[in-house]
C-alpha cells in the first residue's frame, strides 16, 4: 500500500523556493533514507509531509489524505527533529506518561526500557536537555509513539559516537518487531546505510532518484589509471565526478556499464555515500578546484 | 469626556505594563526553578481551600448591624423622617412620631428672657422650633426628638452621641457631642465598577440620615435671643 | 556480529556467502530451517528485505527451498552443489587473477605451478 | 497496516486534559495575582463619608473590583501567551490539528476563566475575615453567599463572562500577531482609540451600559467571546502550524 504519493509538490517561501518538483511513492514497510546536501529541502519536505506546513502547488497524500491540518495524519505519523518541543512545565516522565492518550499504539514499556538504558533524568525538564540527551529523547519518544508513519529529520544530530550506533540499533529492532514506514533523513548516509532499503535522494528540491540501496551502489564506478587511458575511456560519457591524482593518473567516475578490462585502469566500486555525493554537486572537480 | 478618558487610561496602561513585566519575569524564574506539577497542584488546592474557609468563616464573624437588603424598607424610614420634619416645621406636635421622643422635661425660668446658645461645633448640629404658648406661667417645656440615621444597615442612632441640652438660668445650651469618627468597612461582591451609576444609588437609598431636633414651648411672653440661628421660620 | 569487511561487495551477497560458508561447516544440516530474514537482520544490524534479498539468491540457486508459512530449508545436496559453484566460480576466479597477478610479476607459468605445489606441501 | 482513527472529539478531549495539566502554573500565577489584588484592595476600592452631629462616619467598601483589574490583566496575558510560539510548537508535538488545537485553547480557557472568575469572587472573602482580624475597625455586615445566592452566582457568572472575554480578546490578538507582527500597534491603538472616539464609546456603552438585567450583560458578554474566538480559529486556520 502506498503510504507517501507526491505529484509534482512545491513549496515557496517568500524569496526561494524550497522544493522545486517532488515526485515520488513510497510504499509502506520500507525504511527509506532521505539524503540530500544542506539545504537541498529535506526539512521542508518533512514538515509538509507531517502537515506541519501547507505544499504551495502540486498533490501530496499521506495515508491518501492531504497532511496539511488533517487529524488522521497527524495521529498515525510523527516527525522528529530538534525543533521539537514540549511544554516547560512538564518533566521528561509527565511526557511519557501523556503521550499514551495521544498515541494509541504507545509502547509504554519500550519507551521506559530505552529511558532507562540512555540514562535519562525523569525528573529533567525537556527545555534544559543537553543537545545530545534532547535528540536521544526526541527519539525515544518518536520510536515509542509505534506511528505508522515515522520521520526522522537529521536525529544524530548532537548524540555522541555510541549513541548513535545505540539508536540506529535500537531503530532497527523495534523496526524488526513492528515493521512500519520509516523515512529518515541525515547527510551522514554511511552510518546509517546499513538500515535502508530504499535511498530517496534530493537536490536543489528535486528527486534525484528514488532507488534500492543496493542499486545506488552499483549506480556507478570509478576508474582510475593513467590519464589518457581513462580520458579514452570515459570519453562521451556523462562523467560524475573527476580528480586528477598526479601529472600522469586520473580517477574519474561515471555510471556503470560494462566495460572492457584495460591493462593500466583499475576499475572500484563507488559506494551509496559517494554517489550521493557525486551525483548532487554540479562541480565536477569537487573542492580541489578551488585551489588550483 | 476625550481628555477625561485619556488621563483615565495612562494608569491603566501603567498598570497593563507594570503585571505583563512581573508575569514575564515570574515565567522565566519559574522556568528556572524545578517548580513541579505537583506542587503547583498543591498550591491549588491550598488556595482554594482557603477561599472556601474563608467564606464559612466569616459566616461567624460578628458584625455591626444588620444589613438591611429590601430598599423597601429604607424607604419607609425615610418617609418617616420626612414626615416628622414637616410636622416639626409646621408646629404640629400631635403628629410627632412618640418613637423619636428622647427626652422631655420642662423648666422654670426665672426672667423673661431666654437665650439659645450652641458650642462645639462650628455648624449647628441641632434643628430647633419653638411653639408659643398662652401661658403665663415661666414654665418652658423642652422636647428632644431623633429621627432615623441609618447607613449601610448600621443604626447609627446608637452610635452618633447626643447633643447636650443644658438649662441655666436664662440659658439654654446646645452643647454638640465632641468630634468623632467612625469608619466602618463594608465589602462587596459585586463589580462596583460596571455598574457605577446603578450602585450610587443604591448607596443612596441604602443612606438615611437624621436629625436632632429640639421642640420648645416657650410662653409669648419670654423673649427668645437665638444669636446662632437655629430656629427654622 | 560482523560480516568480512570486503565492503565492495554488496551486503546481500555477503549475506548469502555467510549462508553458504555456514552450511559448508556443517552448522545447517541438510532441511535445516536457517535463519529468517528478520533473524538475519538482527544478527548483521541490517535492513530485514536486504537479508531477505541474500536467502532469495539461495533460494535462485535452490541451495534452500521455502515451506510457505514456515520458512527457508536447506536443500538436500545444498553443500555439494555450494562447493561445485565455488569451484567453477570462486576458484576460477582466483586463479585468474592468481595468473594476471603473476603475469605483472612476470612470474613464469613454472614458477607459479611451482608455487602452488609447494603451497599444497605445506598445508598438508 | 493500522491506523488509528481519532475522532475530532476525542483528540480535543486529550488535549484539553493536556493543556490543563501542562499549563497548571498559569493558574499558580493567577493565586499570585489574586494575592497582590488583594493586597492593593485592602484600603478599600471606595468609601463614602458624611457627618452628622459631629461626627465623621464613613463607610469603606471593599469590593472585588482591584483583584478583579488584576486579574483581567492576567486573562489578557494568558488569552495571549497561549499563542505564542513556546506554547503552538509544544501542543503540535502530539496529535492536533489547527482546528483541534484552537478548539482546546478555547475549552482550556473556558475552564482557566471558570477558575478565575470563582476564585476572584471569593477573594473577597478572604479581606472579609482578614481585616476584622487584623485591623482594628469596626466593619458591617455585608451580604454574604448564604445571604443572596442567586445574586451570589450572577455575580460570579458575570466575573467568569467577562475573564472570558478579555482572555478571548488576548488569544485573538495573539493570533493576529502571531500571522503578522504589524497586529502588536492594532491592540495598543484600539485600547487608546475605544475610550476616546465616538464610536469606541458608543461600543463600550453598548456593551456595558444600557443593561436591563446583570444576566442580559452575560449573554452579551458571552457573545463577544464567541465572535472574537471564531475571528480567531477563520485566522488561525490559514496559518502555518509550524515554521
Amino acid at each position: 500500500m502506498t503510504v507517501i504519493d507526491c505529484q509534482n509538490l512545491k513549496k515557496r517561501y517568500k524569496r526561494m523556493n524550497a522544493l522545486e518538483d517532488i515526485t515520488f511513492q513510497l510504499e509502506d514497510q520500507k525504511i527509506t533514507g532521505l539524503i540530500g546536501r544542506n539545504g537541498a529541502g529535506k526539512t521542508t519536505l518533512l514538515k509538509v509531509l507531517a502537515g506541519f506546513i501547507r505544499e504551495s502547488s502540486g498533490d501530496v497524500k499521506v495515508f491518501s489524505n492531504n497532511p496539511y491540518n488533517n487529524l488522521r495524519v497527524s495521529a498515525n505519523s510523527i516527525l522528529v527533529d530538534d525543533q521539537m518541543s514540549f511544554p516547560d512545565s512538564l518533566t521528561l516522565a509527565d511526557i511519557l506518561e501523556t503521550a499514551p492518550d495521544f498515541y494509541k499504539r504507545w509502547d509504554a514499556e519500550l519507551a521506559t526500557n530505552l529511558f532507562r538504558y540512555f540514562r535519562l533524568n525523569p525528573k529533567q525538564l525537556h527545555a534544559r536537555l543537553s543537545k545530545g540527551n534532547k535528540a536521544t529523547f526526541n527519539m525515544i519518544f518518536g520510536l515509542s509513539t509505534r506511528c505508522e508513519l515515522t520521520m526522522f529529520d537529521e536525529p544524530t544530530n548532537g548524540m555522541d559516537e555510541a549513541v548513535r550506533s545505540d539508536f540506529y540499533r535500537a531503530l532497527l529492532k523495534d523496526y524488526i518487531a513492528h515493521p512500519r514506514t520509516i523515512l529518515i533523513s541525515s547527510h551522514h548516509l554511511a552510518e546509517m546505510e546499513h538500515l535502508l532499503e530504499d535511498i530517496l535522494l534530493i537536490h536543489k528540491g528535486k528527486v534525484v532518484f528514488h532507488q534500492s540501496l543496493e542499486e545506488v551502489k552499483e549506480y556507478a564506478v570509478a576508474l582510475q589509471g593513467p590519464t589518457n587511458l581513462v580520458e579514452k575511456m570515459t570519453a562521451g560519457k556523462e562523467i560524475l565526478h573527476t580528480k586528477q591524482l598526479d601529472s600522469q593518473r586520473k580517477y574519474v567516475v561515471i555510471r556503470r556499464e560494462d566495460l572492457p578490462l584495460i591493462e593500466g585502469v583499475m576499475i572500484y566500486p563507488v559506494s551509496a555515500s559517494d554517489v550521493c555525493m557525486y551525483v548532487t554537486d554540479d562541480r565536477k572537480g569537487g573542492i580541489d578546484d578551488v585551489f588550483k | 469626556m476625550s481628555n477625561f478618558a485619556m488621563l483615565s487610561i495612562l494608569p491603566f496602561l501603567g498598570i497593563l505594563f507594570i503585571i505583563w513585566r512581573i508575569l514575564r519575569v515570574a515565567k522565566s524564574t519559574s522556568n528556572r526553578f524545578n517548580w513541579s506539577q505537583r506542587l503547583n497542584k498543591w498550591v491549588l488546592y491550598i488556595y482554594v481551600g482557603i477561599l472556601l474557609l474563608a467564606a464559612f468563616v466569616y459566616e461567624l464573624i460578628s458584625a455591626n448591624g444588620d444589613e438591611i437588603v429590601a430598599p423597601k424598607e429604607y424607604t419607609m424610614l425615610k418617609t418617616e423622617n420626612k414626615v416628622f420634619q414637616q410636622a416639626f416645621e409646621n408646629n404640629e406636635e400631635s403628629k410627632f412620631d412618640p418613637n423619636f421622643l428622647v427626652e422631655e422635661w420642662t423648666q422654670e425660668l426665672e426672667g423673661d428672657t431666654l437665650e439659645i446658645i450652641s458650642i462645639g461645633s462650628n455648624f449647628p448640629t441641632e434643628r430647633l422650633n419653638i411653639e408659643w404658648t398662652d401661658s403665663k406661667e415661666q414654665l418652658v417645656e423642652v422636647k428632644m426628638y431623633k429621627t432615623h440615621s441609618y447607613m449601610d444597615g448600621i443604626n447609627l442612632g446608637e452610635e452618633i452621641p447626643l447633643s447636650k441640652i443644658e438649662i441655666k438660668d436664662k440659658q439654654i445650651i446646645l452643647k454638640a457631642p465632641p468630634h468623632k469618627e467612625l469608619t466602618y468597612y463594608r465589602f462587596s461582591n459585586e463589580l462596583a465598577a460596571l455598574s457605577i451609576v446603578d450602585s450610587l444609588d443604591v448607596r443612596e437609598q441604602r443612606r438615611v440620615l437624621g436629625y436632632t431636633y429640639i421642640y420648645l414651648k416657650v410662653p409669648k411672653h419670654i423673649n427668645v435671643i437665638d444669636k446662632d440661628g437655629l430656629q427654622f421660620y | 556480529m560482523d560480516l568480512n569487511s570486503d565492503s565492495t561487495k554488496p551486503i546481500y551477497i555477503r549475506i548469502a556467502e555467510w549462508i553458504e560458508n555456514e552450511i559448508i561447516a556443517d552448522r545447517f544440516q541438510s532441511d535445516e530451517k536457517v535463519h529468517s530474514q528478520y533473524q538475519l537482520a538482527d544478527l548483521f544490524n541490517i535492513n530485514p528485505a536486504t537479508a531477505a534479498k541474500g536467502l532469495t539468491i539461495l533460494v535462485e540457486q535452490q541451495i534452500l527451498y521455502k515451506r510457505r508459512g514456515l520458512g527457508m530449508f536447506v536443500a538436500l545436496e545444498a553443500k555439494s552443489m555450494i562447493l561445485e559453484k565455488r569451484r567453477n566460480e570462486t576458484l576460477t576466479q582466483m586463479a585468474m587473477e592468481l595468473v594476471l597477478e603473476a603475469r605483472r610479476l612476470s612470474v613464469t607459468e613454472e614458477e607459479l605451478i611451482q608455487l602452488i605445489k609447494k603451497c599444497e606441501g605445506e598445508q598438508k | 497496516m493500522f491506523l488509528s482513527n481519532s475522532t475530532l472529539g476525542e483528540v480535543v478531549r486529550t488535549q484539553v486534559k493536556f493543556k490543563m495539566n501542562a499549563y497548571l502554573g498559569t493558574l499558580v500565577s493567577l493565586v499570585f495575582v489574586q494575592l497582590l489584588g488583594l493586597v492593593f484592595s485592602m484600603n478599600g476600592t471606595s468609601s463614602m463619608s458624611t457627618n452628622i452631629n459631629n461626627t465623621d462616619i464613613q463607610v469603606v467598601v471593599v469590593s472585588t473590583d482591584t483583584v478583579f483589574i488584576f486579574v483581567a490583566i492576567w486573562a489578557l496575558f494568558i488569552g495571549n501567551v497561549i499563542t505564542t510560539k513556546g506554547y503552538r510548537n509544544s501542543n503540535l508535538s502530539f496529535v492536533t490539528n489547527s482546528f483541534s488545537n484552537n478548539l482546546s485553547n478555547i475549552i482550556v480557557l473556558i475552564m482557566m476563566s471558570v477558575f478565575a472568575g470563582v476564585t476572584t469572587f471569593l477573594s473577597n472573602n478572604i479581606l472579609r475575615t482578614v481585616l476584622p482580624l487584623f485591623n482594628n475597625v469596626d466593619y458591617v455586615k455585608s451580604v454574604s453567599i448564604i445571604d443572596d445566592p442567586l445574586g451570589s452566582i450572577i455575580n460570579m457568572g458575570l466575573l467568569i463572562c467577562l475573564i472570558l472575554m478579555i482572555s478571548a480578546g488576548g488569544y485573538l490578538w495573539g493570533t493576529l500577531v502571531y500571522m503578522h507582527k504589524a497586529y502588536m500597534f492594532l491592540l495598543i491603538v484600539l485600547i487608546i482609540a475605544t475610550p476616546t472616539t465616538k464610536t469606541g464609546q458608543m461600543i463600550l456603552q453598548f456593551i456595558f451600559v444600557d443593561n436591563g438585567s446583570l444576566l442580559f450583560l452575560i449573554v452579551k458578554l458571552i457573545g463577544v467571546s464567541i465572535v472574537l474566538f471564531v475571528l480567531a480559529i477563520v485566522c488561525s486556520n490559514r496559518l502555518e502550524v509550524r515554521r
